[in-house]
């Protein structure tokens, strides 16, 4: 078994336009850079994207917005100083956004790729972002229901990959990654060493490979923090 | 037609064998607790297969020889299991996601009884004693292909492929095709589905160990497996 | 911060009669025998326990209810060739078993954990055991709700743990422990090995430590299955 | 009064301090973003205290020298942070499981709005621009305590403790303390129950200040903090 995938294009050339994608990460750490920037190349359009946030800076997601790709946003937190295209996107109907509590959004994932199809919350209830969901009441506390999340596609960043797609992350790069390892018809892992079969320890693998449909090897990722305190824009010649 | 029937049907090794050969490469397989585990002995050369256990390893190949068992590794019918490489351990619930998250590719169960509408009964017969579950309800759930091994008829000659199940249920409109001592029979629509038979048995005669009706579609083949 | 108990009677002194507990292990893998016999030392009465199984052989959890200590067991697979003492209890209306499938009661250990009150499932739709629970459906498919559990107890067994409480187990022993830590008011783990803070990897935790509560060095811990194969019964006089 | 109001009520700092003084020993806490993480700072010697960040670590310490910042190693405020022995990296939803599932001992976060019935506002002025919530919703359930430091009034002067909050609201009846600069204030079964104040205040200037009536029971101390 060998899910190993020769080329980012390879990678991302079944996300075609409409498609809803996951993508790992929470601000500057966790985001399969390489993958995104792929994606941008191959131009695809009318995406809803599942993230934390809405990107910041010129790169990642904040370059898919700024290419006009994603017609659809479902994060916590989407505010950014910088850049504005996605306020200016927003406020004037350009792009549609799902706000959801952050650990909402989490256990929607999760139940996504667990089957659950909806669970009850504290979280939310009595505000706005509970409106038109339906509420129940155990033990005496009230809950709101939440549905599941799923997607087509996940992109997600890990550490080290074997060739069955068994992954290990880095520090808080992990976030929302082995979550939306689960939730999707097709996850699809940037990895920053490809090691061979049964070199992760059974122990200490965090998304099992039963989990991931095909893993590429960047061996240096681009950390997006750090492209931003650069100032990178993608692609180059957008600036 | 019981004695003929004795001398004709497969043995128990021979349904495992005939399900092995569905099993594609690349598959992620739940195989329930007792008969279903003889499936892993017979899978085809070349295919490349990862066994998923309830109890939290993905992966997993043949038994230990005796005395070297390492009873931290076992699988979901307590027996005693090796790893080989690119396994992974997690805990119950992340397991059970994997079922119930549409993870497997297949989960292989026993039965008492299945329905032509895919209910399944195999957990209880009903009739008193200390009910245990296990995971079989959840496995019904989830695997995209629900397949179920057993004999075509009861060891009192009664059928096992029924009209509706009359033993607690495990799961409903779950299977999908069912590999038996006979037969090989989908599940389509509501419908029984006749895709192989045994060649020295008539059409007529399996159905009339059958307990609802068998449909054809584009043909019936041989249920034709070694001698094992 | 130090979480170490100094004794196993220590570790077992506030469970008191009626308590809910969770206890780990599936099959003879994982179970906590030392803290198990410690609590049939301290004899504490009319228990609920929460297993996958009900026992084997009498060691552990079926030594328990051969001491009359358990009122009701909630587990998904009780019935035992050895020994009988769980199934003669039973068909005479000695003791209260809660039946549930496997992936349920895993799932509703995880939500008791994790704040969720309530689930859907597709486990057990149009089973005996769906019976009188509410059923919904969600896009054509028709779900169960179940709901979560918690316990006063869980008694654990892990193999590394550090005086936080950050811990890891071995192999498929790992099963039920790391749920039931999170979903009991006080989690108790014996591990085989306390090693000092910052010897486990952070990536390696499994179970953080704010999911514990009290922890008790066992470093050549007994093995269910093995003390089964070898017919040992506790008390030992109890033969 | 306004001049006179900046003239003695606590600084920022001084409201975290006095904040951090609740913190027990052994405790697990949560820092909201901004203001509320300045509450690390004045931990008092001697006390454990375990900080957990919604992005999937525990036991993190102090932020590292610039220039020697890891990207990969940083809390919800998207800040750099460094790890301290027996530190732990965990999943989005494992890092919620603990605050959903009471496992915090304490979250403290900043506020627009409090009402004495501990409804609390603090994520969105409901004057447009774009949304953004963050963890917010879920820190103010599950906690065992969930404090407040805030201003005690607005920058015009209009009371933050309400009767009934105007903005969009965070959570229904989840505050259970309010540090602000010139009080400590308690919920206590749907009413604000004043416990400390700044001596140089009197009740009834401070009650002028509060947007509903402030309760004693068993005596006001006085709010006496360290120059910060």
């Amino acid at each position: 078994m060998d899910k190993t995938l020769s080329s980012l294009a390879e990678a991302v050339s079944g996300i075609g336009d409409g498609a809803t994608i996951m993508i790992g990460g929470f601000g500057g750490s966790g985001a399969p850079i390489e993958l995104i920037h792929a994606l941008i190349d191959r131009g695809s359009r009318n995406l809803t994207v599942i993230n934390n946030n809405a990107g910041n800076g010129h790169v990642g997601i904040a370059a898919m917005i700024e290419q006009n790709m994603i017609s659809k946003m479902i994060c916590s937190f989407p505010r950014s100083a910088d850049p504005k295209v996605f306020t200016d996107l927003y406020l004037s109907g350009g792009i549609e956004l799902d706000l959801v509590p952050q650990g909402t959004l989490a256990e929607r994932i999760r139940a996504g790729g667990a089957g659950i199809p909806a669970f009850y919350t504290p979280t939310g209830f009595g505000t706005d972002l509970a409106v038109g969901k339906p509420i129940a009441e155990f033990e005496g506390r009230s809950y709101v229901q939440e549905r599941w999340l799923k997607a087509d596609f996940a992109l997600i960043k890990a550490e080290l990959g074997d060739p069955m797609g068994n992954l290990t992350y880095r520090m808080a790069a992990r976030n929302f990654n082995p979550l939306m390892a689960m939730a999707a018809e097709r996850t699809i892992a940037q990895v920053s060493s490809l090691v061979p079969l049964g070199e992760i320890d059974p122990e200490s693998v965090v998304t099992p490979g039963i989990f991931v449909d095909g893993l590429v090897e960047i061996s240096t990722p681009k950390q997006e923090e750090i492209l931003n305190r650069r100032g990178a824009r993608y692609p180059e010649s957008a600036a | 037609m019981s004695e003929q029937l004795n001398a004709i049907k497969l043995s128990n090794a021979q349904i495992a064998w005939r399900a092995a050969q569905d099993i594609e490469d690349g598959s992620y397989v739940n195989l329930g607790i007792g008969f279903p585990e003889m499936i892993a002995k017979f899978q085809p050369q070349g295919r490349d297969v990862v066994y998923h256990t309830e109890n939290g390893v993905l992966g997993f190949g043949k038994a230990p020889p005796e005395g070297e068992e390492d009873w931290d590794l076992i699988n979901a019918g307590k027996k005693a299991i090796t790893l080989k490489p690119g396994s992974a351990f997690f805990h119950h619930a992340d397991s059970f996601a994997m079922v119930r998250g549409g993870h497997l590719d297949l989960a292989v169960l026993g039965a008492y009884q299945v329905a032509e509408t895919g209910d399944l009964a195999n957990w209880s017969t009903g009739r008193g004693g200390v009910p245990a579950v296990g995971g079989a309800m959840d496995l019904v759930h989830g695997a995209k292909r629900v397949a179920v091994v057993t004999d075509h008829v009861t060891k009192t000659g009664e059928p096992k492929l029924v009209k509706h199940c009359t033993m607690p249920l495990t799961g409903v409109g779950c299977v999908t095709r069912i590999y038996t001592s006979l037969a090989v029979v989908d599940i389509d629509q509501g419908h029984f589905l006749l895709r192989e038979k045994l060649a020295a048995l008539s059409f007529d005669d399996l159905q009339a160990l059958t307990g609802a009706t068998l449909n054809i579609a584009g043909g019936i083949s041989d249920l034709d497996t070694p001698k094992l």
